[in-house]
């Protein structure tokens, strides 16, 4: 992690970033989820009850208050949680924050047939009666019963400049939601629904004046006070989002610097990292991080209930020609040793239950506790097939005839490594294809009937507690279950294990059941991880005071400047 | 007198057409042929003169029923074929056949000579005694070609030997009836001969009946028995050759005669020309009552109010108010 | 010639309607739930039924196609209770993927394309004719050569190859044509960012239809060169240069401009893979897009929208066939 | 002079005999240079493709073997000129190291599939469309007028593009084919279904002008049943413009796949065809430009030599068309 | 120079893929004032190319043209085949006039017949508009074209074939020329038209005193109009002299079949007709003596094998009418004189 020359910042100037994909997915608060995205807008447009602290390194992880004078105050076993509002704070249109106004962008969320895609935990957190199928019986603030208003009415509640927020369990870090847009602000009556996405009311210093196919352009928001924000430090004038450029033409004007105020937003193109990172030119304009996402192939368990075709594909796996196909450790990362990523707080420091003790020691021999090697255990795969071949003969002929189908999205380079892995696979006998889905990848997979056997996923914290990754992935109560794992064995102990953690209001105590957990989850296979991923980043010669901000694993992008 | 081999009585052939008139769309009707009646004789020779355009092909298509008639009868050796179908017509089409205009197009390009006259025994299904071959190499003999250049292509030839090509097929069948098309319009002058030639060679060894057509009233002088002049889809008049040569009735017949050069200079120099006015009128609106008034020198309010009979005058038949 | 105008408008319009069922019918019997598709990470099938209510998608074929056009006359509502919306007549639609009424994404994009494709024809009317009168002139000498030459590279060379080609080297390497980053810029507000942004795309689509161009007037002009008429005019003593830009350009101009607008008419939605090089916010861009996302409403839109310019364009060029051809006028 | 002249002809006389229109068509072809030499290059480019697996084998190039050892993080060969060697004749794709050769030649077999698939069945229906409207004429032809107007005022290419995603999920739903047959087939059939009417109207248009020619005619006069005057008298004479128009849309075809490939809309990965190639060489255009010129350059080459076929087929088959 | 034309030992050859073609081989021709001079002969005898030679048409760059064309100018005369290009093209449509066998496509299609009339005169006498289109309705009337202010502003396919013809005819005399060429004027038309035209020229020379030279494959149009007459056969001049020498005492055995050959109305229909055998020589195939050798029947006349041989000159006895042929020529002036009286009768 380098820290660009600590020199006072200047303010002006315009900020760009240069874009790949042809815009965000969400500019709605109660919509984004993205971390990158999230980094983005809270950093300049969106303020939330509370914020992560963009200081480089560990401190980062810390809440602060930012709308809220505090980082909420828990009480009744965590079953309750309030913030009081700070004064001063508007809208662009001048508007002063109520409490009402942020009880109303909680409301939102509700409404799932118009906002969709954000992060689900106040619908399954709130205490708001159930229906039978698990919906909410609050269906949000534009087409609702009495019946639902009154419970969401008691759910949150506002008293002055207080909000209290009434849960159905103990969740004690309900706080660290907060940090997100589905507890933010919004007018109701500039609540345009569908359409508020397209430019969301302001409350951070700078607003959206153009959202259209090329650009976002943000200029300063004459209405936000500093004094009322502790968090941001506005320096450009502008910000501006290009869309839609070739990653290579980004690559090439970055190598170039022919846009010196620009920032790499998608990061630099595998081809051209080394011309980056190999080159003292850029010193001071590279960053090599690890990202926050933990990747794996999610085993379909309905269609592969065998536990050891399962384990002989892990064991088979090419690991290592995966990595260097990636970039190596250099940029590519480590070997995953299960879903929680290191990147996640120290007490999350990452398992040992398999890929190899160490996951940082990427050299290729087998692993003597968990007998896994980067270029394939070959003996130990082919052990657990001819186990496979007498206890789960179905499944061993599907594997090794009909061909084990693999969900991926079409994307350059994952269609390179699919040569790599049919051939890793083939040398125990295993057939592989692929199911490339272009859009539309998760309802599809999501659906237990279109799913194939395996899921090519990978997913991140939404903040620094494990308990936002394995009741997700591995609990039918998860908005992620890949897995479809009810049916096996050992899901009854795992879910009781799950409740007992969400239970635990003690960090560390809860932190350690979440590594047991995650250590049970890869013995029995039900994802074969791949990748402690890590990220590139890239930017101009007159872009100052770069770091990475860990919780949102991203650059911390309201403190860059512009040296002009 | 002996039955006719063909009667054609009242023929009339109307070609739809269209034309945009203002914001109308108007439907028309080309009168190609506008009713014209005569007989065929056994071993006749009929010429069919007139100018470009005034139905003469397709009369003669019509005739052979390669062309839908639009009213009138055809009768071939006494059966009527004007509204026989198809599939019944077939085997009559061994009886009848038709000599081209245009040897280039009347040859496909893609069929060796040898393929080109033997494919009417291949249609009709007639093995001739001694086979196909020898029958094809006999018949490029009779019409004066090399029966070696049975595999050659039509563009190697020349355009009076591909006309020969085109006559051989056309008796190949020893039909009864050719209708030729203006078979030597195309020919150069010292070609013309030999092809017209060839034909009378062929029509009085085999007893053909021909429909000869042709504009050049010279060539239809030399080989016709009788000669019918048509203008605009009607014929005008209808004599036997001599007859028609040295007395014709209708003035158009006399225009049309005074109006072809011959190659003879002090008759030229002497000549009194009958020099018609204007041209042609469109078959689509023929002039009302004598199709002939707008260029008649003696025309006379009847003739643009009353359509002249086919009547006999003299030895010849003419329709015309004023006969000479 | 009215008459005849009225007709042919009227079948026009037949044909695009036509096509308009055509094409929503085969979009909508694909096997894809829109609904589902806008419904996010975590959908639950009751987010699915709901969405597809709010789209409209609930009800039958036809209902949906009748919707779909009278929104284009009347605008069409959307969702349900507060958060109801109107997109106002014409109204091709809603993307759930955009948040936007097609109409307004079509109003940005069609501007882009618009001028893409006007100042590529410009450009390649230009040289495909100018090339293309030059070759026939100097019919079997080295202006002839290097046409053919230009002709082979320009009709082999993909469009993508050549687009690329300009965007890498001639932008980014050798910085002839700064990048430019700003967007579309109508050439009213800044002429030099107009054609800062337009110059390569112009240049890369204009290369193809140039080189096809070229050959075309190359033959048509030879072929007319070779008629009587061109002798007579000879004949009268004119001069090579009169009879070849007067006369034989008079002849080939028929042809030319019949082609010429059925060209920039399939430009308007043909242009997708410049606008995807360029990053150029058109019309197919726009498309390509949607149809990664299964966009269904934009996709339905813009090929109608394509269809109907290609149509009015065969209507145009019929019109102008007969104002430029004294025999087809009189008919 | 005049001897001198009269010798020169006697010998051109002697070969003026007997030659068909065949023959005639094919010694203009032969006295095409660049023609002759771009035919040359097609059929050797074909034979190929089509003994890729021999081709392969004799040349100990694999198209499946991966070479990650020899390739760097940033997916590049570290051997010189991109590992062009004995072993590697044209060097290694970039990512994951596979023969170059082996891949283009492997890839031109789908390349080539669809394009020649797709100008079959497109002048297959073209043809027969064309026959059926220009010799039955009246109503028939009418009807199929109108049709084929009517697809003609779609646009085609958007239509494809627009149509891909929707129209192959659609293919393997019904279950006639999954994956990459999908797309195939996708590609075929809507290449060829928005491709037919421009035969058809060629077709179209020489069927009615040969239809007037006296030779149908005298065909009718001997009693020809119409599939005789179809086959035998029609069909011979539309070769020509068939096997020219087919020459110059099969280059167009080529380029169609490489560009629906470079969208992302057409084959996809693992397979390789040229499009494939030409997308990775995009991608590594600036870091290995070598890949980037030699699988553009094949299609360019292979483009061009398609074309200057056609063009000399034409010359030689049209003699109105000489150059 | 008495003559307006003067063709002398015109060769144009045409290089091809299959050899060279000698269109025309030595051909010398002249046209005095008001008088008509006629080329006949068969087709692809190499008529047009002479015609177009003489208004320097050809493309230079590859036909090769050796000869003189002398054409008058008032007192300046100029050779066309040595000329340069902007010289002769301002001889072409003033000095020399040409009208085309196929009146149907030798007008422009796009534009008004009065402007391509108009069109003709303004080349040569730049910008005087006015008088241009006042010249063309002169001579619209001239040729006898009906409300020629109406028909001016009609396309040529309006017009039908005589009436384009008139207008061709209108179109050259534009600059009232010295001579007119007219290759086949007439052999598009029909016999009664093509009487209507020939009347035309006819008038049109006696009041304009124009020297005419007309090519035609129709012996009874040159009957009808010439003055002398050239007969041309594989390129070559076989027989030259007055209408009555060529017509009543041929010299030359081509144009004696030719006068045989054709039909005649009031000759015996009964009877055959004289056709000459075989076909017209191919002009690369040329045969080494007289091109009309293997169709004679009269070689055994002359000198052993000199027919086969020899190429015989064009040779006579009088200035005025000579003839090619190996035959002397007293042989053949009796025998093909009884010979065509014969035939006439
Ligand atoms: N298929 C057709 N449809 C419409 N009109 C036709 C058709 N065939 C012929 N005609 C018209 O019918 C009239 C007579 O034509 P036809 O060909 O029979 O004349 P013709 O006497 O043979 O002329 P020519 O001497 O030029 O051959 C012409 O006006 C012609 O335009
Ligand atoms: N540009 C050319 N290139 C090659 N050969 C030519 C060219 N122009 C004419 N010829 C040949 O020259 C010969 C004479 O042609 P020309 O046109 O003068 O004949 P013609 O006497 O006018 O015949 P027709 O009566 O058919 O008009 C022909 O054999 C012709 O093929
Ligand atoms: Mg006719
Ligand atoms: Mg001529």
């Amino acid at each position: 992690t380098s820290t660009a020359n600590a020199a006072t910042p200047k303010a002006g100037g315009t900020l760009y970033f240069l874009e790949h994909t042809p815009r965000l997915d969400h500019y709605d608060p109660s919509r984004i989820y993205t971390g990158r995205d999230l980094a983005f807008m809270n950093s300049f447009h969106t303020r939330t009850l509370v914020a992560y602290n963009p200081v480089p390194g560990e401190k980062g992880t810390t809440l602060v208050p930012d709308l809220a004078t505090n980082t909420g105050v828990p009480s009744n076993e965590a079953k309750t949680w309030k913030f009081t509002l700070r004064p001063g704070s508007t809208f662009e249109d001048g508007k002063a924050i109520t409490c009402e106004d942020v009880k109303y962008g909680t409301s939102r969320v509700f409404a799932t047939d118009v906002i969709n895609d954000g992060p689900a935990y106040l619908q399954s957190w709130l205490d708001i009666p159930k229906n039978a199928d698990g919906t909410s019986t609050y269906t949000g603030p534009y087409k609702n019963t009495p019946a639902g208003v009154a419970a969401f009415n008691k759910a949150v509640t506002c008293k002055g400049s207080t909000i209290t927020f009434n849960l159905n369990k103990s969740i004690a870090d309900f706080n660290y939601l907060a940090t997100y847009g589905v507890i933010s602000p919004v007018q109701k009556k500039l609540d345009t629904g569908d359409k508020y996405d397209l430019n969301p009311q302001a409350t951070g210093p700078y607003k959206i004046v153009e959202n259209s196919a090329t650009q976002l352009r943000l200029v300063r928001n004459t209405k936000w006070k500093k004094s009322s924000d502790p968090v941001r430090t506005p320096y450009p004038d502008e910000v501006i989002i290009q869309f839609g450029l070739d990653e290579e033409v980004i690559d090439q004007i970055m190598l170039e610097d022919t846009i010196p105020n620009a920032v790499n937003f998608g990061g630099p193109l595998p081809t051209n990292r080394d011309k980056f990172f190999k080159d003292a030119k850029f010193a001071d304009r590279r960053m090599n991080n690890s990202d926050p996402y933990a990747r794996y192939l999610a085993f379909n368990l309905v269609k592969m209930p065998c536990l050891e075709i399962r384990q002989a594909m892990y064991y088979a796996r090419d690991a290592k020609a995966l990595l260097d196909y990636a970039g190596g450790p250099d940029y590519a990362g480590s070997y995953a040793t299960g879903v929680i990523s290191p990147l996640l707080a120290t007490d999350f420091e990452a398992t040992k239950v398999v890929g190899p003790s160490d996951y940082k020691n990427t050299a290729d021999v087998i692993d003597a506790t968990t007998g896994f090697k980067p270029s394939g255990n070959v003996a130990k795969a082919q052990a657990y097939m001819d186990a496979a071949k007498t206890k789960c003969p179905a499944d061993y002929k599907k594997a090794t005839e009909t061909g084990i189908v693999i969900d991926g999205r079409p994307s350059a380079s994952d269609n390179d490594t699919i040569p790599i892995n049919v051939a890793a696979y083939a040398r125990v006998g295993i057939k592989i294809s692929y199911n490339l889905i272009k859009s539309g990848y998760y309802p599809t997979v999501m659906d237990a009937t279109k799913q194939s056997d395996l899921s090519t996923s990978g997913w991140g914290a939404d903040w620094a507690n494990a308990s936002t990754v394995i009741p997700e992935l591995f609990t039918t109560a998860g908005g992620f279950n890949l897995s479809q794992n009810s049916k096996d064995p050992a899901y009854k102990a795992f879910e009781d294990k799950v409740n007992l953690a969400m239970k635990t209001t003690d960090r560390k105590k809860q932190a350690a059941l979440w590594k047991e957990l995650d250590k049970e989850a890869m013995k029995n296979f039900w994802v074969l991880p791949t990748l402690f991923g890590k990220a590139q980043e890239i930017w101009g010669s007159a872009v100052q005071n770069v770091f990475f901000w860990v919780p949102q694993g991203n650059l911390a992008y309201g403190k860059l400047w512009i040296n002009q | 007198m002996s039955s006719p081999l063909l009667s054609v009585r009242n023929l009339q052939k109307y070609f739809p057409t269209s034309r945009n008139v203002g914001f109308r769309k108007e439907k028309l009707q080309v009168k190609a042929v506008d009713g014209i009646s005569f007989d065929l004789m056994k071993g006749e020779t009929l010429g069919l003169v007139g100018e470009s355009g005034c139905g003469k092909t397709t009369a003669g298509r019509t005739i052979l029923k390669l062309i839908e008639p639009t009213a009138g009868e055809i009768i071939f050796e006494g059966q009527d074929i004007t509204k026989l179908r198809p599939g019944l017509m077939t085997p009559l089409r061994a009886q009848m056949q038709i000599i081209f205009q245009d040897p280039f197009s009347a040859l496909n390009p893609r069929q060796t000579v040898g393929k080109i006259i033997a494919a009417p025994f291949e249609i009709q299904k007639v093995t001739p005694e001694g086979g196909v071959k020898k029958e094809v190499a006999g018949l490029m003999q009779r019409v004066g070609l090399n029966p070696e250049h049975y595999n050659r292509y039509p563009h190697e030839f020349s355009g009076g030997q591909r006309q020969r090509i085109g006559i051989a097929r056309a008796i190949a069948l020893k039909p009864k009836l050719i209708v030729a098309d203006e078979p030597v319009s195309a020919l150069d002058v010292s070609i013309q001969a030999q092809v017209i030639n060839l034909i009378d060679d062929l029509q009085k060894a085999d007893g053909i009946s021909i429909v000869f057509i042709a504009h050049d009233l010279s060539v239809v002088q030399h080989i016709s028995d009788r000669v019918a002049v048509m203008y605009l889809g009607k014929i005008m008049e209808l004599a036997k050759t001599e007859d028609l040569f040295t007395a014709p009735h209708h003035p158009y017949t006399t225009a049309l005669l005074s109006a072809v050069p011959q190659p003879d200079p002090r008759g030229e120099r002497n000549r009194e020309r009958i020099i018609l006015k204007g041209d042609l009128p469109s078959p689509i609106n023929p002039p009302a009552g004598c199709v002939f008034n707008t260029r008649c020198w003696k025309v006379q309010e009847v003739c643009r109010s009353k359509t002249p009979e086919l009547l006999t005058v003299g030895k010849s038949q003419v329709a015309c108010h004023f006969p000479e | 010639m009215p008459r005849f105008i009225l007709r042919r408008a009227y079948f026009a319009t037949l044909t695009i309607l036509l096509v308009s069922i055509v094409v929503y019918g085969v979009f909508s019997i694909l096997p894809f739930d829109p609904a589902a598709l806008t419904c996010g990470q975590k959908c639950t099938p009751a987010i699915v039924e709901a969405n597809r209510v709010k789209l409209g998608f609930d009800k039958p074929l036809w209902q949906q196609y009748w919707l779909f056009l009278s929104g284009i006359f009347l605008g069409r509502t959307y969702g349900a209770g507060s958060a109801e919306f109107t997109c106002p007549a014409p109204s091709f639609g809603y993307s759930f993927n955009e948040n936007m009424c097609v109409t307004d994404m079509l109003a940005e994009a069609l501007p882009v394309t618009i001028n893409l494709a006007i100042g590529a024809f410009v450009i390649w009317i230009t040289v495909g004719v100018g090339l293309g009168l030059l070759a026939a002139k100097f019919r079997g000498r080295y202006p002839d050569t290097i046409s053919s030459v230009f002709v082979l590279l320009g009709t082999s060379l993909p469009t993508f190859v050549t687009g690329l080609f300009f965007l890498i080297y001639v932008t980014i390497k050798w910085k002839i044509v700064p990048l430019s980053l700003e967007g579309f810029t109508p050439i009213t507000e800044s002429p030099v960012k107009y054609l800062q942004y337009f110059i390569l795309p112009w240049l890369t689509l204009a290369i193809l239809y140039a080189a096809f161009y070229t050959r075309f007037t190359r033959a048509t002009v030879l072929e007319t060169l070779g008629e009587d008429y061109i002798r007579t005019a000879r004949a009268k003593g004119l001069s090579e240069r009169v009879v070849l830009l007067k006369h034989t350009m008079r002849a080939a101009l028929a042809p030319i401009t019949t082609s010429a607008g059925l060209d920039i008419a399939g430009l308007i939605g043909g242009a997708i893979i410049t606008e995807s090089i360029f990053n150029l916010a058109g019309l197919g861009r726009m498309t390509l897009q949607a149809v990664y996302e299964f966009d269904l409403s934009v996709v339905v839109a813009t090929t109608i929208l394509a269809a109907t310019v290609v149509i009015t364009m065969n209507l145009i060029v019929d019109i102008a066939y007969g104002y430029l051809d004294p025999r087809v006028r009189m008919k | 002079m005049v001897s001198k002249l009269k010798s020169a002809n006697a010998s051109a006389a002697g070969q003026i005999i007997s030659r068909s229109p065949r023959q005639i068509a094919w010694r203009r072809f032969r006295r095409n240079k660049v023609g002759m030499v771009s035919a040359g290059i097609s059929i050797v480019v074909l034979m190929l493709s089509l003994f890729a697996p021999v081709v392969c084998k004799i040349l100990g190039i694999n198209p499946d073997e991966l070479n990650l050892d020899l390739i760097d993080s940033s997916g590049i060969p570290t051997l010189p000129n991109g590992g062009i060697s004995r072993e590697h004749p044209l060097g290694l794709t970039p990512g994951i190291g596979r023969d170059l050769l082996a891949n283009l030649l492997y890839g031109s077999r789908i390349s080539f599939l669809v394009a020649f698939l797709t100008t079959g069945l497109a002048i297959f229906i073209g043809l027969i469309v064309g026959i059926v409207g220009g010799y039955f004429r009246g109503r028939i032809d009418d009807y199929l007028g109108r049709f084929t107007d009517f697809l003609l005022a779609f646009p085609a290419f958007f239509m494809i593009v627009a149509l891909s995603e929707p129209m192959v999920a659609r293919i393997q739903e019904t279950g006639i084919a999954q994956g990459n047959s999908a797309r195939v087939i996708f590609l075929i059939f809507f290449l060829s279904f928005f491709g037919w009417p421009g035969f058809s109207r060629l077709v179209r248009s020489q069927v009615l002008s040969l239809r007037e020619r006296d030779f149908v005619t005298a065909a009718q006069a001997m009693g020809a049943s119409r599939k005789r005057i179809i086959f035998k008298e029609l069909m011979p004479n539309l070769w020509a413009p068939v096997i020219v128009v087919v020459s110059l849309s099969l280059p167009g075809y080529l380029a169609a796949e490489a560009v629906f490939s470079f969208l992302g809309i057409g084959i996809q990965p693992p397979a390789t065809t040229w499009g494939i190639l030409l997308d990775n060489a995009r991608r590594f255009v600036t870091v290995y430009p070598n890949f980037f010129l030699i699988t553009a350059g094949s299609l360019v080459l292979v483009v061009l030599a398609f074309n200057l076929v056609g063009d000399a087929l034409r010359d030689a088959l049209d003699p109105r068309s000489e150059r | 120079m008495k003559n307006l034309l003067e063709i002398k030992d015109l060769k144009v050859t045409f290089p091809t893929d299959d050899g060279f073609v000698q269109a025309v081989d030595g051909v010398s021709i002249s046209v005095a004032p008001g008088e008509t001079v006629a080329i006949v002969g068969e087709s692809g005898s190499g008529k047009t190319v002479t015609s177009l030679s003489v208004i320097g048409l050809h493309n230079r760059k590859v036909t090769q043209i050796t000869g003189s064309i002398l054409v008058k100018d008032k007192d300046e005369s100029l050779d066309i085949v040595s000329a340069p290009l902007d010289k002769i093209r301002s001889y072409r449509g003033r000095v020399v006039s040409m009208i085309f066998q196929d009146p149907m496509s030798s007008l422009h299609p796009y534009y008004k017949i009065g402007s391509q009339l108009a069109e003709a005169y303004l080349v040569h006498h730049p910008g005087k508009k006015e008088e241009a289109n006042k010249k063309a309705l002169e001579m619209l009337s001239l040729v006898g074209i009906p409300e020629p202010q109406v028909r001016a502003k009609e396309y040529p396919h309006q017009f039908s074939g005589g009436m384009r013809q008139r207008v061709m005819i209108a179109m050259a005399l534009m600059n009232d020329p010295a001579v007119l060429i007219a290759d086949e004027p007439t052999t598009a038309l029909d016999v009664t038209v093509q009487a209507q035209i020939l009347q035309l020229l006819k008038d049109l020379q006696k009041n304009l005193n124009m020297g005419i030279l007309l090519i035609t494959h129709d012996l009874g149009v040159v009957a009808q109009v010439a003055d002398r007459v050239h007969v041309m056969y594989a390129g070559r001049i076989v027989e030259q002299g007055n209408v009555d020498d060529i017509f009543y005492s041929p010299h030359a055995p081509y144009t004696l079949g030719l006068l045989k050959s054709v039909p005649r109305i009031g000759s015996r229909g009964s009877e055959r007709l004289k056709a000459i055998p075989g076909q017209p020589p191919s002009l690369i195939n040329l045969p080494i003596g007289c091109a009309f050798a293997p169709r004679c029947e009269y070689i055994s006349l002359a000198d052993e094998n000199s027919c086969e041989n020899l190429r015989p000159q064009l040779l006579g006895n009088s200035d005025s009418h000579k003839s090619r042929c190996h035959v002397p020529e007293e042989k053949r002036d009796k025998l093909f004189t009884a010979e065509i009286k014969g035939a006439r009768t």
